[in-house]
């Protein structure tokens, strides 16, 4: 019986897999009924990313389910959803699966997970756009993005048709009023509750 | 008084987590109480003879039995003091089993529960008198609603047992679903083939009276003597004197009526024959297409008729019928598969319910049994079926299984092939679900011998492209297994379209008084013990009503409940329940409230000899259900065994114990 | 009576006493790349008599990325413009961005869970408001003014164009939240357009996700799915793909190279903000609409359409040379023959 | 112009006096604050006739006991719901009732009046500024052994005139005076939704403080217009033996949580049960929560109507808004 625990086959050990903890976390956090999932695979058959993610929809969910929590958290998937709400408005079993994703999203934050660096970054610059204007400075967003990506170029081109359009806007546009700093606050408070929570 | 009390076990049920040899301890010392003790099973056979025993030996004239719900075994209890010389209505039971042992594990706190229910029921008992049941007479005669396979089986085992029927349908002829269906499973009958024989065995039987077209209106009395209004909408056609030539079918200058025998697949004619074996094969006209209803003139059918039959100035007609017994028997509606938007029902003509493809499939249906899809005509080579529409779905309130759709795909899914050989079929499905007998064996064929490819998963979208041989449905899913996206370019989508609660059904409980479901369907008795009866004396329950069940399933059931008709009514004289309402003349001061309020019409105002009104209940047909004891401003009217001061006893028992322990 | 299985069904619309007075929450896009929808926007709802009040003060709504990142961050960012938006006294807030109006509406969804209110009123710094009062520009259009009045208010009808409405993966979906329409097969759009006199094309994509944000992060997938909505839309033959959405625009307009090298395609045809054809359906000048900003040129699509218009005329002017004219015929076209 | 109300209204019963056996009215009490029942036989009793915001009492609260007899009866607009409650539920008959309907724009309520000064030997009251002119420019003018003393009538209105959206009798046969506007403002239950925003605790804690005040006299069962079962009522009775006759806290709030629930869907709120509290106890609190819940749950209101029928007097298969199950179609 003790051999049984080196598992030659590699077979899964669902005892030893699942992460109760996690399993509670993804449910309070999401709000969602996990174990109404029954894997009918609507989600799957209508997500639109499909193609590039290294684990389909519903077997994320699978992964959530079963409370594998590595699995589930170190992979591209969740990186890569759009929240497009195609799951979610298809599901057969009312769960707002698009908001599984994102919780799962923020664990993997939290858990220094970033397997696609790319949308990582132009997240942050995002936020850290809005952070210091109070609201999104696009042409910055992209020259921040252009160069921490390791893209330099790879939307150069668009510029000469911005440009010649009036779509290009060199200074941010800044709200009048108290606006700016009130969302610098927000930012402020949300990072130092960060540091509280202990950040993993 | 003299008062026994016995606590049951119920084996571990009770015993396990209440002390039940406590309550029995603390039952003796309740005012009138000279006995009380515990057993393990009280409504076996020992459990029963030693309540006898008790009564004769320490001269009881009240028991009290701490165990079950009265639901399970009140009658049991009653038969057995009634077997000691007591009168049943000396008997009260205290349910320390679901209001107790079954809900909580706390041992103590059950304990006292259970005391303190075993006190309100000897205090209860303290205020019981005597009730003596009156007999009556009994209609022996049977309603069916609904002539369905499930109403046209009960009709005939009943009629072949003796008793008199009357089968109300509210389409024009009987037969139901089943009898737009081509084949059935596992055998491939000829469905029509099989029903037909019966429903002429139906319009032939003697004993049986068939109202087609026709609805129940109201619904009056009691076990044994129901009184139903049945209203037969006029066909405008003479039906004594139509003899189904088809004569006016031929004429009618109105071709263009969406076919609803066929799924609104194809057309029919404004006069209507539905289908060649159609009981009763009458013509009945449509006045919504009808030019003679819907532009004034027309009169081609009058005049072709060679009967003289046909008559526009019909009108519905009300018959009142007296029966014993109700067999409702009102079958099934189909999701209504334009509701799922992702699949473009009713926006993609190609995209059709299964039952539409079931006619298509027939011999007799508006193709003539040759598959062609609606948009040109065609015949699909590649058809995907998508199981659990309209099922399975709590996003669309729809979260039951409905039973017998997978077998009905598979079934599709083989005739696809035996239709075009050259033809591929594509099953969607979450989980098959074959557990009849020869089920499995039938889904094994299917994928083995026609190979029908099934695919583990759900199709999120459908939608049109251009194929290589023109307009194409392309089918969007996921195939689960394969953990990756799926599609297919199909020529024709079926949905597997769920079950649904007979529209209507909600209407027709409500005049039955019998209890349905949040989705429609009725509820039986008891989910195990009581699978055909209801909670309203005689009133039966077959086929899909209760739930979504294939045809094996309904017939049983039918043939169940006409057994359990023909046992009620094979006795002459039922007894009547003396736990009705009573009106104490001197307090009534005639106001009418309780005739306004009560639901069963069971009150009626008297005049008094000085011209005074007075409230009096028509015992046979109340029900007992209290309403007007309550309305009644001056206490006038109170319910047998449920008067106020019994259950101010009873209250009292309860309180005076909380006071006690709250102290 | 509820009816079951129609879960889909939007809610009533509340009574409105002010129906034509509206807040509005324009989004950063549409005060950069995205400008003419705004300005479009503005110029329809002043010729439809819809008053729009600008919500004071307003800041970035968290858009995309901040539920991405963290739910409350996003609700209270969200909160502080439903909270300016109250300040108008406005019942309802009109905002022609999708993407603004998701982040507007689930957090006032949230907002109703007595943690995640706590939690964003903390970030906040403040009390957040009840409800969110948030709907899109289109909602605002086809409630509060209606296809028939807008239909009556067409002075150069869009005859002809054949267009591919295209609402974006958000504006409808999930159905619980965002209470408009249907969620997989929208119509509010077409019904305006329809109104405009165009010919709306049956699109199966309407709701299909066109790559989102991640035409910077991860192009490649914005590129493989804003091709598929292309190659759907020429497939149905429209001559325009008409959106709601800014950033649906970027990724089939703006990056239509980008979207083209990658499907070794040439797809031309242009994709207008239905805003920007809705005004020139009211007879507003084109520099009111700011056409000159689409990346793909309008122009060709609507001389197209009138060219189609034409010959379709004159075909069924000479088939109707024959026959008497009859009054009420299926042509309107006041240069037909028979008028 | 209260003279001619007084003269019209004696008209108007004289020609009635043959027909019936006697009519219910006002006339001067023991003091000029007070006025009291009077039966009209004859037309020498006309003289005693008055009407103001004196007359307090609702008439109809007398007819439930008269039954069988024929009667006239003088009502305000509140105490005409009163009736129309009474006719509406069979319990007197319409054709043996004359109304004499006075529209009245409020009456006092003397323990707002005793707040204000001390009537114990009040000399006489004027009522000025009376008409349809509204509330704001009316008052009372009480001459008292230490002189005059003017209080604004809004002051000293009883609540329920405060809210009142009937001042013209809704139930006739003849209207005396003009017609009024409703003075009142639309009664939102505020009183009661402020109540039940307090916690449980603070809830019971205050009916204890109240109930244990009572004195079980019943008169706010005597003076209720509509509590019909006087003569075995549950609290007298022995079978059953719903209240014993001990002084306990439970068994006076167990009567009075009776008598609410007995009028659920049919108190007009006159308020007299209230009103005749010697103790006074805020009783007609429970009873608008009663209505608060009939208004809300069936958009009912008692006493509009003679034909109306009441919500607790039916029977529904389905209600619309208590979902005790789903319902399909």
């Amino acid at each position: 019986m003790q051999n049984s625990r080196q598992n030659p086959l590699r077979t899964v050990d669902l005892a030893a897999m699942r992460d109760e903890a996690f399993q509670a976390a993804v449910a309070s956090e999401s709000g969602q009924l996990l174990a109404s999932c029954y894997q009918c695979g609507n989600c799957t058959a209508g997500c639109a990313y499909t193609h590039d993610y290294d684990i389909p929809v519903h077997q994320v969910m699978r992964l959530v389910q079963l409370g594998h929590r590595e699995r589930a958290l170190s992979c591209r998937s969740i990186w890569l959803c759009a929240t497009c709400q195609a799951c979610t408005t298809r599901c057969p079993n009312n769960i707002d699966v698009a908001r599984v994703m994102d919780v799962l999203r923020h664990m993997a934050r939290r858990a220094g997970h970033a397997p696609e660096p790319t949308v990582k970054t132009f997240t942050d610059g995002f936020l850290a756009s809005v952070a210091r204007h109070g609201r999104v400075f696009e042409a910055g967003l992209a020259a921040v993005f252009a160069i921490k990506s390791g893209k330099p170029l790879q939307d150069a081109g668009l510029g000469p048709a911005m440009l010649s359009r009036g779509k290009l806007a060199f200074l941010p546009h800044e709200p009048e009023g108290q606006g700016k700093a009130e969302v610098a606050a927000i930012f402020e408070r949300f990072y130092a509750r960060k540091k509280q929570g202990g950040g993993e | 008084m003299r008062i026994g009390v016995m606590v049951c076990h119920c084996g571990n049920n009770i015993a396990a987590t209440v002390d039940v040899e406590a309550v029995a301890a603390a039952a003796r010392e309740f005012p009138d109480v000279v006995f009380a003790t515990d057993h393990m099973y009280a409504c076996s056979d020992p459990g029963q003879k030693s309540i006898e025993q008790v009564i004769t030996d320490m001269k009881l004239d009240g028991v009290v039995v701490a165990s079950c719900s009265p639901r399970m075994h009140e009658a049991t209890f009653r038969r057995a003091v009634e077997r000691a010389g007591l009168n049943r209505y000396m008997f009260e039971m205290a349910n320390i089993r679901e209001h107790v042992a079954w809900i909580s594990l706390d041992r103590r706190r059950n304990t006292e529960k259970a005391t303190d229910l075993v006190r309100m029921a000897v205090e209860k008992l303290r205020h019981n008198r005597p009730l003596t049941a009156k007999s009556f007479d009994v209609q022996k005669r049977v309603l069916i609603v609904g002539g369905g396979v499930a109403g046209v089986q009960a009709a005939l085992d009943c009629a072949d047992g003796g008793l008199d029927v009357v089968l109300v349908e509210r389409k024009q002829a009987i037969g139901g679903i089943m009898s737009k269906l081509d084949k059935t499973f596992p055998t491939i009958d000829c469905s029509v083939c099989v029903l037909g024989p019966k429903m002429v065995d139906v319009g032939q039987h003697p004993r049986i009276t068939l109202h087609t077209l026709s609805e129940v209106e109201e619904v009056s009395g009691y076990v044994g003597n129901f009184e139903v209004t049945v209203r037969k909408k006029t066909p405008y056609v003479d039906w004594t004197k139509c003899t189904g030539c088809g004569a006016c079918l031929e004429k009618c200058p109105s071709k263009k009526v969406p076919d609803s025998f066929n799924e609104n697949v194809s057309f029919c004619t404004a006069i209507n024959i539905p289908f060649p074996q159609a009981i009763p094969k009458r013509a009945a006209i449509d006045p919504a297409h009808c030019r003679q209803f819907t532009k004034g003139k027309c009169g081609v059918c009058q005049k072709v008729c060679p009967a003289d039959a046909i008559d526009y100035t019909m009108q519905d007609e009300v018959v009142t019928e007296k029966v014993g017994a109700i067999i409702a028997a009102t079958g099934l509606d189909l999701f209504d598969h334009t509701k799922c938007g992702e699949y473009g029902g009713g926006r993609y003509p190609d995209v059709i319910t299964s039952l539409a493809y079931e006619r298509m499939l027939s011999a007799s249906g508006p193709t003539a049994g040759h598959i062609k899809r609606p948009s040109d005509g065609k015949e699909p080579k590649t058809v995907v079926f998508i199981s659990c529409v309209g099922s399975r779905d709590r996003s669309l309130d729809r979260p039951y299984c409905s039973n017998f759709c997978c077998m009905y795909t598979a079934k599709q899914a083989i005739l696809t092939r035996d239709h075009i050989p050259d033809s591929k079929a594509y099953v969607f499905y979450m989980d098959i679900r074959a557990n009849g007998k020869g089920y499995e064996e039938f889904v094994r064929r299917a994928q083995e011998e026609y190979a029908v490819e099934y695919v583990r998963g759900r199709v999120a979208q459908v939608y049109p492209q251009a194929g290589p041989d023109g307009p194409q449905l392309l089918v969007r899913g996921a195939d689960t297994l394969l953990g990756t996206q799926v599609e297919i370019a199909a020529d024709l989508v079926v949905l597997a379209v769920g079950v649904e609660a007979s529209k209507g059904a909600g209407s027709l409980a409500e005049k039955l008084r019998i209890s349905y479901d949040h989705y429609g369907f009725f509820l039986e008795g008891h989910p195990k013990l009581k699978p055909v009866e209801t909670n309203t004396a005689g009133v039966y329950l077959a086929g899909c009503c209760q739930a979504p069940k294939d045809i094996p399933s309904s017939v049983a059931q039918a043939s169940a409940a006409a057994g359990k008709v023909l046992s009620l009514l094979s006795k002459d004289k039922l007894e009547s329940d003396p736990q009705i309402a009573m009106v104490t003349g001197n307090r009534c001061i005639g106001c009418g409230k309780c005739e306004r309020t009560c639901p069963f019409g069971a009150i009626r105002m008297r005049e008094m000899r000085d011209g005074s009104q007075r409230a009096e209940v028509v015992e046979t047909v109340c029900q007992g259900c209290g309403i007007c004891s309550v309305t009644c401003p001056v206490r006038a009217i109170q319910l047998q065994h449920f008067t106020d001061s019994q259950l101010l006893a009873e209250v009292n028992a309860l309180c005076r114990t909380w006071d006690e322990t709250s102290e | 009576m509820s009816v079951p299985g129609n879960s889909s069904a939007s809610p009533a619309t509340p009574a409105l006493t002010n129906p034509k007075r509206l807040a509005y929450y324009p989004g950063c896009s549409q005060s950069g790349t995205a400008a003419e929808y705004d300005i479009s926007t503005r110029a329809c709802c002043a010729e439809l008599g819809l008053e729009l009040v600008d919500v004071p003060d307003w800041t970035c709504c968290g858009s995309t990325p901040a539920h991405t990142v963290d739910h409350h961050l996003a609700g209270a960012l969200a909160a502080r413009n439903l909270r300016q938006a109250e300040a108008t006294g406005c019942e309802r807030m009109a905002t022609p961005c999708p993407s603004c109006l998701a982040a507007l509406r689930t957090a006032g969804h949230h907002l109703h869970q007595e943690a995640y209110r706590a939690e964003v009123e903390h970030l906040l710094g403040g009390p957040a408001p009840q409800e969110s009062t948030a709907i899109s520009v289109l909602q605002a259009l086809v409630e509060n003014i209606g296809p028939e009045a807008i239909a009556t208010a067409v002075k150069k009808p869009l005859t002809g164009l054949r267009v591919a409405p295209y609402y974006g993966c958000i504006m409808n979906r999930p159905p619980e939240l965002m209470a408009f329409d249907d969620p997989e097969n929208p119509t509010a759009m077409d019904r305006i357009l329809a109104a405009c006199g165009a010919t709306v094309v049956p699109y199966p994509f309407k709701t299909e996700c066109c790559g989102a944000a991640f035409g910077m992060p991860r192009l490649d997938v914005m590129q493989r799915l804003s091709a598929r909505l292309l190659a759907m839309a020429e497939e149905c033959g429209a001559d325009v793909v008409v959106v709601a959405c800014p950033l649906c625009q970027m990724n089939l307009d703006l990056r239509r190279g980008q979207v083209n090298s990658a499907a070794k395609a040439d797809y031309r045809m242009p994709v207008p903000y239905f805003t920007q054809l809705l005004g020139l359906a009211l007879g507003l000048p084109e520099s009111s609409l700011c056409l000159d900003k689409l990346v793909l040129d309008l122009r060709p699509a609507l001389a197209r359409a009138e060219e189609r218009e034409r010959k379709r005329a004159e075909e069924s002017a000479a088939q109707n040379g024959a026959k008497p004219c009859k009054p009420g015929d299926a042509s309107h076209k006041e240069d037909a023959p028979c008028a | 112009m209260a003279s001619d109300r007084i003269e019209a209204l004696k008209a108007a019963m004289a020609a009635e006096l043959g027909k019936v056996d006697f009519v219910l009215g006002y006339a001067r009490g023991f003091d000029p604050l007070h006025a009291t029942p009077v039966t009209v036989r004859t037309e020498k009793d006309l003289a005693k006739l008055i009407f103001d915001p004196t007359c307090v009492q609702n008439l109809a609260t007398s007819l439930y006991g008269l039954r069988g007899k024929r009667l006239g009866v003088v009502v305000k607009g509140c105490d005409s719901r009163s009736v129309i409650q009474l006719v509406q539920e069979g319990l007197w008959e319409r054709e043996n009732l004359v109304i004499f309907g006075l529209p009245c724009n409020g009456v006092l309520d003397l323990a707002k009046v005793r707040v204000k000064a001390d009537i114990t030997s009040v000399r006489s009251v004027v009522f000025e500024g009376e008409g349809p002119d509204g509330l704001e420019n009316r008052t009372v003018r009480l001459l008292l052994p230490g002189g005059e003393k003017l209080l604004p009538l809004r002051d000293v209105l009883a609540d329920k005139c405060l809210r009142c959206r009937y001042p013209n009798p809704l139930i006739h046969d003849h209207m005396i005076g003009e017609e009024l506007e409703p003075q009142g403002a639309e009664d939102t239950y505020a009183d009661v939704a402020a109540f039940e925003k307090l916690s449980t605790q603070e809830r019971f804690d205050f009916w204890k403080r109240q109930m244990s005040r009572c004195i079980r006299c019943y008169a706010c069962r005597n003076a209720c217009p509509l509590c019909v079962c006087k003569h075995v009522c549950l609290a007298d009775s022995r079978e059953p033996h719903w209240l014993s006759a001990e002084a306990t806290l439970q068994e006076k709030w167990l009567f009075q949580v009776m008598h609410a629930l007995h009028l659920a869907g049919r108190c007009t709120e006159c308020g007299e049960c209230q009103r005749s509290c010697p103790m006074g106890i805020p009783i007609l609190l429970l009873k608008r929560k009663m209505n608060k819940e009939l208004k809300e749950i069936f958009g009912y209101e008692a006493g509009v109507s003679t034909e109306a029928v009441p919500p607790l007097h039916t029977f529904l298969m389905e209600e619309d808004k208590i979902k005790d199950r789903g319902l399909l179609w």
